[in-house]
């Protein structure tokens, strides 16, 4: 089994979402089997990473043929760490769907396609062929689209039709890449693209391969100009649902830019302008637009793209001390957007509105609820010590140490934006007085719920709190694996040898 | 049963034709795939279906006189497409049917489909009438004549 | 020192979680902790007084170099004794203050959070820790200033203190990482040494102006002062705590400490003098025109603070002296008099001083405490007060050629202050009591002792000023000034130039109290200047801010779907079309293409004319009609091009696809024309330059050579290996068995997908 | 003929894109079917292109000798085509639904989720 | 649509396509077809059915819903690419091969497993969707 | 020889082809244009089939060409059955010159029954058609 | 003149000629009944040139897409006859 070891998370999630699928009419149990196939696919993520974590780099052949003839699973340590946040994100989500998707939803084979997201966002990350990385972004994408739009009512339908024609975009575009790469290597394998591209002397056509990377990644993970579909998109679904598209769905499209540029592409003058540019104004417009928004769901939607702006910052840097701060800030990134929305949801429970001017009086209320989340609100804001301070660090060194003080000003100001907007959702979600609204009666409200459905509400947001404390506080040991995966990203010949056995 | 066995065993026939590997392990792995085929088909009701043995060879010889009524239609038609002018007076005809049973009807309509200046349009709900669009219909009883003298009379001997 | 500044967070978090099973009964008891922290930090007088530093360090996460780092020097020492000092005696305080008050365990919470942060502040050695608790108290006072939360004007400070002080942490937060960077440590003791090479630096004023940028904010210098009277919102407890005696000195303490490692240069000294003066003179005339006791002492404060920039900016060893004791003359007296507005506010419900008179009648030892605030205010002998005042004079008539301008402002400044401490200390109590007043009670001791105890102080320093000599002005001299020299501190200097300006001080500060009356038609008049006031152009700033952003994100986030593809596409265009234009060359090596037949045209033709009616006719089924022509004659280009597989996959799937099309297409509307002439052709051009770009691009592909290496293993390897023929199912069941895996997953997904978007409707609906 | 069918290729793009521009949603659906096509061709043709020579071994022989058409770009558009099956049809009903719930096919009437809500 | 030609001639119809299915399923791996096409064609034969005998007529021909073919299908899929790492400790879709291949099929392998639960998904994914869409129409 | 049989089998096929074709274009009617490319189409790539029969002369390929042509031979008509009754429904009109209609009327409009020709028009609410 | 060339040179013309003949009336319609007759016919006429490719290939494994061309052609004018007369019903 250990010579599989990294693919187990992918065999673990596809066999669940068969047997759930066998399961169709049995709703209660496929919550329980659900929860066990997530809890099953922690325990194999944290094996593997483990396994990675003590052994180095660990390269699975698919169907027994060697790299670049068969498809390769390659578990660096960026991909078993990527693959521990889906799994504990998961998890998380998981317990959270159970108790708050409608049963009309879950009729309809919700979990299933659940196990299948979770499927396609392992495969995404630990795939080492670039076509394979487009089949599991495929079903990554239609996943979401089930998800996103299964018992639409107006909004839910209206996201889905743009998030659908964007994402379609998104991929003729990423095939489009991967066609003119093709063409120019012969090879889809990403390691031997890497050494094959080397040898193409018509670098602009390079370059044309990278855009069109960088553009269809971009817009999946919601870069400026490309992301204006995504904050009209994103909000309509349940909470659970889009808590995973906020905490990974963005996240696999950084994966994947991170992925590219550090190991097919080198270093180029044009395209560190192009990203820097890119992410700089993503930063200022995903801050911008958090600043008037009113809805908390959409407040956390435009902080995911400001703060995308700075991972791609630092990827557009290009130093080992900034990659580690991209990728600490991924870890961190990721916890807290699937833990905030699933707040939003609860908070939704609570109140039926995610409407911060029809909410109120929640900390007069719930004072315990509200002190728990407000560590993941803080968090996301990076008050020190809690765990998005950190990456901040490595960030703004870096763009001082590449000089690139627009960059600089750039993380400044959105990290600004970001205190005061959660300062000034706070005051409006959790202090101020509950304003008259009419609630609706038929709704099954927070209070009404059982101690034990509670608990079950709760604790998904408890685990992933926890999650963050642990990266803030323990953010030496994120850091050390921040600054390891850095450096076998800086130095993609480890990445090479180990997928072509050289 | 027999009906059954016969149909598997013409199903079995069929897949040997279409692999083109005429040997005895290829007709039992045929005989096999059709048994499940149609096994899995058996709710489907299938009229008619006892006469295969007497059926499939006078389809053959059937189909030898067809082959020639066809290539006739075509040259006629030919004719007028290639000619600058129509000389045709085409309609739609009533054919009243001798023609009982699902499959005496379609074949008989598929026929008259295929052959010279005729289209059969449609088969009334309470099967007594086959509507036939001719490119021909210079009388119309001596083409409603033609038809059931010709394709539907043989057509009948062959099936009943 | 780590157990000192760990006690109050983890008391904090007791109170928190746990405080509300106390309903307040932990009260006076909560004093205990920063009582025990203040007579522990005692304990190290002797030792500093001696001339010792104290280290004392934990890693915590060493690849950052964050670690946490103690200090303890004089520096240190003054800030520690003062915020655990003047905390016990506001816990105290509170605890009569609040009582009964609903969230008193939670304020309570807040409060040692914050005790223990300003703590960690002060006695980092590291500046990232040193950021990380500076961070800190701009939470917990966030948490403080909108204890009142139901009050929107709560929130409202709350939010724009918190904003103000944010801006300056995130300053803070680069200079301290640039700061480390250019010295390569964290450290501040070990900074010191690099004294020379940040100087020299190239980011010298960078590292100067974000340090300035976090100082000035967090101690409310001119011109982001303004948020520090909104911020007395908060509960009387509150203002003094933070807004006099502790956090607002954080920026002060951090011009402080970065004195021996940043005062190099000219420009150091020139905008701390700038900044301070005009900070302490501009605060002190609003002094004038307030009639809200509250008021006034904001104002006051902030003058203060302009004071002590103002001293560093000098930064001769007598300024520093003299700020060092200013500030606890500050610490002593501001407090107290916060405190005693608190008194009378809490029994008179008013801090109109215009309406408040005669309180001594009632409120005797709070009077008596006012009183000596106001003395040591006003720097009269034989308080500590008069020391301070003598000192800063000293420092600004020693300062090279602007010695006189700069006395004359600081004189200015006292004067106003002066008159400011009676107003606040001694007004209230003077005069006849209002009826209404009569039946004022003297509240519990727990309330009026804590300002006499600090007022009383200030008289028993005043007499021994050795005392602050010792412990903390020789110390904090010894490691903030390059070049100490010996000196003492003395309550009678003789008669000097010095005596000479503080009796001008005191007499011209008496006249001003005893000829101005506070009145409202002052503080209306001066409400007409606010418009040009910083804290107005602030507010329109941000209000222009945030209509921008909304103009901003409109522009970008229309709803429109096609707005925000032509955006993609327009950029994708602009890229692919700057890239392939840089070198164009477009040389086609005709004898590689393969040869063009008649057939082949035909079904090319069939094909393009197959698009352009999908595109242009107006009836759909007729385009589903022809994209059904579309599909054939691309099988048919996939037959001729050798790949039969595809042109049975393709043929079948797009009929399939028609199909679909077709059953759902008569529920949907006929096509009408929607866009009009002038978008059509937009987005025609934008298709038109894509296409052609796209078509350039793979010209210039097939020019370039192709690696056939992994082919040609298929071809060697698929039937010996792989045991097939057809090595394109080969690959995709065998070599990338994978991908088809996926890809029938994804077919599964979107199943189940139109299943349940088409049942779970009907159910819904059905069950209505 | 590749600069044919590059030409084609282009056209299936711009084809392609602007329905995607268009209001409707029928001819969203068609631009992305367009435009999925035109994917495919750009894949193949880069590919590079052989007339007659199947990838697929004879019958006598072991391996594939001599000229024969890349069977990779093969496989990945067939996996691309079957892919973009699933979601031409999923994308099909969606706009089924939309158009019932909403009562439009007009893309423009779909942006009250960007309004404050 | 009602109408008597159609119905008798796609009853006949019917398993002829689905022996051809099997037939493009089966040779697949020789020559152009696989369990893609095949299953395509498959499930035109039950749509061409639905079209001439109703949908109903249809399922019950089929007795279960097409629905669970497909996870059936993935689970055939699935095995035969997880067999490797259960039986011999070999990377996940390793091929496994009988040692001599038999008539007609040629050898017997994992892969044609694998290919046969792709035929078995796209059956129940295709009729799946179509045949909701024809219900809800 | 074969190659003569060849040559004969693909002309006429192909000729039969583009008959068809030419028909299709000029027929007036859709009727017309139904029957005219469904007999020629059907015997047209029929024989263009049998010519690679006799090319390849397998028996594998003559089976698979046979299939393909009986495959076609029941499935045209009855497309062109489909289609042209469907084209009687959509109202095209028949050509001007045609003689006669006796569909016209037949058909219930909401539900597509279709009166046999026995039953008079007078009659028909007492002769409801067996399903 | 040889088979090859025979069937190259004036039987594909030939065919191709005649699929843009029908063309010419799938464009012009006027009725979408003409239309889904010319599409029939071109699949038809595809079979024919597939049966003439596969000589000139010497593949006979090509005349397999012929038959998925005539079942599935079969099922698009189904389709397309399903569609219109439900249509026509429902109006
Ligand atoms: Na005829
Ligand atoms: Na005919």
């Amino acid at each position: 089994m250990t010579n599989d070891i990294i693919i187990l998370p992918l065999v673990v999630h596809l066999f669940f979402s068969i047997l759930l699928m066998f399961l169709w009419n049995k709703i209660n149990l496929q919550k329980i089997v659900s929860i066990v196939g997530n809890a099953v696919a922690l325990v194999v993520a944290i094996w593997a990473f483990v396994f990675v974590y003590n052994n180095g780099t660990h390269v699975v052949e698919s169907g027994n043929w060697p790299a670049p003839f068969g498809i390769v699973f390659v578990g660096d340590m960026l991909a078993v760490t990527l693959v521990l946040l889906t799994a504990i994100a998961g998890f998380a989500v998981s317990i959270f769907s159970a108790i708050s998707v409608i049963k009309a939803r879950l009729r309809f084979g919700y979990f299933s396609v659940f196990h299948f997201l979770l499927l396609g966002l392992n495969g995404a990350f630990l795939t080492g062929d670039i076509f394979n990385l487009y089949v599991w972004f495929e079903i990554i994408i239609i996943s979401s689209f089930v998800l996103i739009s299964i018992g639409g009512e107006r909004n839910q339908l209206e996201g889905a039709v743009k998030y659908f024609a964007l994402n379609f975009f998104a991929s003729m575009i990423f095939l489009t890449a991967l066609g003119v790469l093709y063409g120019l290597v012969g090879t889809l394998n990403m390691a031997d693209i890497s050494l094959k591209i080397a040898e193409v002397e018509n670098t602009t056509l390079v370059e044309i391969s990278a855009v069109l990377f960088l553009v269809g990644f971009g817009i999946k993970s919601a870069i400026f100009p490309l992301y204006f579909w995504l904050p009209a998109s994103y909000h309509t679904p349940p909470s659970a649902v889009s808590a995973i598209f906020a905490g990974l769905l963005t996240k696999v499209g950084v994966y994947a830019l991170i992925r590219v540029f550090t190991l097919i592409y080198a270093e180029d003058s044009f395209l560190t302008v192009l990203l820097l540019t890119m992410a700089i104004m993503t930063i200022f417009s995903g801050g911008v637009g958090a600043i008037i928004q009113n809805n908390i769901k959409k407040v956390f939607m435009y902080f995911i793209i400001c703060h995308i702006g700075f991972m791609i910052g630092g990827l557009a840097l290009f130093t080992e001390v900034a990659m580690a701060g991209v990728i600490f800030y991924l870890i961190h990134d990721i916890i807290i957007k699937t833990n905030l929305f699933l707040m939003g949801g609860l908070i939704y429970r609570i109140k039926t509105t995610t409407n911060m001017k029809k909410l109120g009086g929640l900390y007069a209320n719930y004072p315990k609820l509200s002190l728990l989340m407000a560590i993941p609100l803080f968090s996301l804001v990076g008050i020190p010590p809690l765990s998005g301070y950190w990456p901040k660090i490595s960030l703004i060194l870096a763009s001082f140490n590449a000089e690139e003080y627009w960059l600089f000003g750039a993380l400044i100001f959105g990290s600004l934006i970001t205190l005061i907007v959660i300062a000034k959702l706070w005051a409006e979600v959790f202090w101020k007085d509950q304003p008259k609204i009419n609630f609706p009666k038929k709704f099954i409200y927070f209070d009404q719920l059982r101690l034990g459905q509670k608990f079950t509400f709760v604790f998904p947001v408890a685990f992933l709190t926890f999650v963050t404390l642990y990266i803030g506080f323990g953010a030496e040991h994120i850091q050390q694996l921040s600054q390891r995966i850095a450096t076998e990203l800086m130095n993609n010949e480890m990445y090479i040898n180990a997928v072509l056995k050289r | 049963m027999k009906t059954k066995f016969l149909s598997n065993i013409l199903l079995t026939l069929i897949w040997i034709f279409l692999t083109g590997e005429y040997n005895f392990n290829n007709f039992l792995f045929g005989f096999v795939l059709s048994f499940i085929i149609l096994w899995i088909l058996s709710g489907v009701e299938d009229k008619g279906s006892k006469k295969y043995f007497k059926i499939v060879p006078r389809i053959v010889s059937f189909f030898f006189f067809f082959i020639w009524e066809l290539t006739k239609a075509n040259i006629q038609v030919a004719y007028e497409v290639i000619t600058p002018n129509f000389n045709m007076e085409p309609g739609i005809v009533a054919l009243p049917l001798d023609a009982k049973t699902d499959l005496e009807i379609t074949l008989l309509a598929n026929l008259i489909t295929l052959t010279p200046g005729t289209l059969a349009l449609d088969v009334s709900t309470d099967r007594s009438v086959l509507y036939v669009h001719g490119m021909y219909v210079m009388n119309k009883k001596e083409f409603i004549a033609d038809i059931k003298q010709g394709f539907e009379k043989r057509l009948l001997e062959i099936l009943r | 020192m780590l157990g000192a500044v760990l006690l109050g967070f983890l008391f904090s978090l007791f109170l928190v979680f746990a405080g509300s099973y106390f309903r307040g009964k932990l009260a006076v008891l909560s004093s205990l902790v920063p009582l025990s922290l203040f007579i522990y930090f005692l304990t190290f007088l002797p030792e500093i007084a001696d001339g010792k530093v104290i280290y004392e360090n934990y890693e915590w996460i060493p690849s950052f170099g964050v670690n946490l780092s103690f200090t303890l020097d004089g520096l240190a020492l003054l800030f520690a004794l003062m915020i655990t000092g003047v905390g016990s005696l506001v816990f105290l305080y509170t605890s009569a203050y609040l009582k009964d008050h609903k969230y008193l365990d939670r304020f309570y919470g807040y409060l040692s959070m914050f005790m223990a942060a300003m703590l960690g502040l002060v006695l980092s050695d590291n500046i990232m820790s040193l950021f990380i608790f500076w961070e800190l108290t701009s939470i917990s006072s966030f948490y403080l200033i909108g204890f009142n939360n139901d009050k929107a004007d709560s929130r409202k400070s709350a939010l724009t203190a918190l904003g103000i002080t944010g801006i300056g942490g995130l300053l803070l937060l680069g200079g301290a990482v640039l700061l480390g960077e250019v010295a390569g440590t964290y450290r501040i003791s070990e900074m010191v040494m690099m004294r020379d090479v940040i100087t020299d630096s190239s980011h010298y004023l960078l590292i100067l102006l974000l340090i300035f940028g976090a100082a000035f904010t967090k101690s409310a210098q001119f011109p982001f002062h303004f948020w520090l009277p909104g911020a007395m919102k908060a509960p009387t407890p509150v203002s003094t705590y933070l807004h006099s005696a502790t956090m607002v000195k954080a920026g002060v303490y951090l011009l402080f400490r970065m004195t021996p490692i940043l005062n190099g240069d000219e420009i150091w000294h020139t905008i701390l003098i700038v900044v301070g003066a005009v900070t302490m003179v501009y605060s002190a005339i609003h002094i004038i025109f307030r009639t809200d006791l509250k008021g006034i002492l904001a104002y006051s404060t902030i003058s203060a603070l302009g004071i002590l920039v103002f001293l560093i900016g000098i930064g001769t060893q007598a300024a520093l002296v003299a700020a060092a004791v200013f500030i606890v003359v500050h610490a002593l007296y501001k407090a107290s008099l916060f405190l005693i507005t608190g008194i009378i506010d809490h029994e008179t419900g008013t801090r109109d001083v215009t309406q408040l008179s005669g309180l001594r009648k009632v409120l005797l030892p709070v009077a008596i405490a006012g009183f000596i605030a106001a003395l040591i205010s006003g720097g009269v002998p034989p308080t500590l007060g008069f020391v301070g005042k003598d000192l800063i004079y000293e420092a600004t008539l020693h300062f090279k050629d602007a010695a006189i301008f700069l006395t004359v402002l600081a004189i200015l400044t006292k004067i106003l202050l002066f008159y400011g401490g009676f107003v606040a200390g001694v007004k209230p109590f003077m005069g006849k009591l209002p009826q209404k007043f009569e039946k004022l009670h003297l509240p519990s001791p727990l309330m009026w002792m804590p300002p006499l105890i600090m007022t009383l102080a200030g008289i028993v320093f005043g007499i021994f000023p050795g005392l602050i000599e010792t412990a903390f002005a020789k110390p904090i001299a010894m490691t903030q000034v390059i070049e100490f020299e010996e000196f003492h501190l003395k309550l009678w200097h003789g008669f000097n130039s010095v005596l000479g300006l503080s009796a001008i001080t005191i007499t011209l500060g008496a006249i001003l109290y005893f000829t101005l009356k506070p009145k409202h038609n002052l503080e209306n008049a001066i409400a007409k200047l606010d418009k040009i006031a910083p804290k107005d152009l602030t507010l329109k700033l941000s209000e222009g801010f945030a209509e921008f952003s909304r103009l901003w994100t409109n522009f970008f986030q229309t709803g429109y779907l096609r707005h925000y593809i032509s955006t993609i596409v327009l950029f994708l265009i602009l890229l692919l079309g700057y890239l392939i234009f840089s070198d164009f060359s477009l040389s086609i090596d005709y004898s590689s293409l393969t040869e063009l037949t008649v057939y082949e045209i035909s079904i090319l033709l069939m094909l393009l004319m197959g698009v352009l009616y999908t595109v242009f006719t107006k009836s759909r089924l007729a385009a589903v009609a022809a994209l059904g022509v579309v599909g054939l004659s691309f099988s048919l280009l996939f037959l001729f091009y050798s790949a039969p597989d595809l042109a049975m996959t393709q043929f079948s799937v797009d009929t399939l696809t028609v199909i679909l099309f077709v059953l759902v297409l008569y529920k949907l509307p006929k096509y009408l024309k929607l866009s009009d002439t002038g978008v059509r052709i937009k987005h025609g051009v934008l298709s038109i330059s894509f296409g052609i770009l796209i078509t350039l691009l793979i010209l210039k592909v097939l020019n370039e050579p192709k690696n056939t290496e992994i082919s040609e293993f298929y071809a060697e390897n698929a039937y010996t290996l792989a045991h097939g023929k057809n090595i394109v199912n080969v690959i995709l069941v065998d070599f990338r068995g994978i991908d088809t895996m996926i890809e029938i997953s994804v077919l599964i997904v979107a199943a189940l997908g139109v299943f349940g978007l088409l049942k779970l409707r009907l159910k819904t609906r059905d069950k209505k | 003929m590749e600069i044919i069918l590059a030409i084609i290729t282009g056209v299936l793009y711009a084809s392609g894109i602007y329905m995607i521009l268009r209001r409707s949603m029928v001819k969203l659906i068609l631009g992305i079917i367009l435009l999925g096509n035109g994917v495919n061709l750009l894949i193949f043709l880069l590919g590079r292109i052989t007339k007659g020579e199947p990838p697929i071994i004879d019958s006598a022989k072991k391996v594939l000798e001599g000229v024969y058409a890349d069977p990779i770009p093969q496989a990945l558009i067939l996996t691309a085509i079957v892919i973009s099956f699933g979601l031409q049809a999923f994308a099909i009903i969606l706009v089924k639904r939309t158009y019932k719930v909403l009562k439009t096919d007009d893309l423009d009437q779909l942006n009250t989720t960007d309004e404050d809500s | 649509m009602r109408t008597i030609i159609l119905k008798s001639a796609s009853s006949y119809l019917l398993p002829v396509l689905l022996l051809f299915s099997v037939f493009i399923l089966l040779r697949g791996h020789y020559l152009p077809g696989g369990g893609f096409v095949g299953g395509l064609v498959a499930s035109i034969a039950f749509v061409l059915d639905s079209f001439s005998n109703g949908l109903d007529k249809t399922k019950s021909v089929l007795k279960i819903h097409p629905g669970f073919l497909m996870p059936f299908g993935l689970a055939i899929a699935f095995l035969s690419g997880i067999s490797p790492i259960l039986f011999s400790d070999l990377p996940l879709m390793t091929g496994i091969w009988a040692e001599d291949p038999i008539p007609v099929i040629g050898a017997i392998g994992s892969a044609l497993f694998f290919d046969l639960g792709v035929y078995l998904v796209v059956i129940g994914a295709s009729l799946t969707i179509i045949f909701t869409i024809s219900e809800s129409v | 020889m074969i190659d003569i049989l060849i040559y004969i089998t693909s002309s006429l096929g192909a000729l039969f082809v583009l008959l068809a074709a030419i028909g299709t274009l000029r027929m007036p009617d859709q009727y017309l244009r139904i029957s005219v490319n469904t007999k020629a189409a059907t015997l047209g790539v029929g024989l263009l089939l049998i010519s690679a029969a006799f090319f390849f002369l397998e028996t594998s390929v003559t089976t698979r060409v046979l299939a393909v042509i009986i495959f076609i031979l029941i499935t045209a008509p009855v497309g062109a059955h489909l289609i042209g009754r469907t084209s009687y429904f959509l109202g095209n009109k028949l050509w001007g010159k045609s003689i006669t209609d006796d569909l016209k009327d037949k058909y219930n409009k909401s539900t597509h029954e279709l009166r046999g020709h026995e039953e008079k028009d007078e009659n028909e609410e007492e002769s409801e058609p067996k399903s | 003149m040889n088979v090859h060339d025979f069937l190259y040179y004036i039987i594909l013309p030939i065919l191709s000629i005649s699929s843009l003949l029908v063309f010419v009336r799938f464009f012009k319609g006027p009725s979408i009944v003409d239309r889904v007759v010319a599409l029939d016919l071109l699949i038809t006429i595809s079979i024919g040139i597939i049966a003439i490719y596969s000589i000139l290939n010497d593949k006979p494994t090509f005349l397999d897409i012929s038959l998925v061309l005539a079942l599935i052609a079969f099922l698009g004018t189904v389709a397309f006859a399903y569609y219109l007369e439900k249509r026509n019903k429902n109006d």
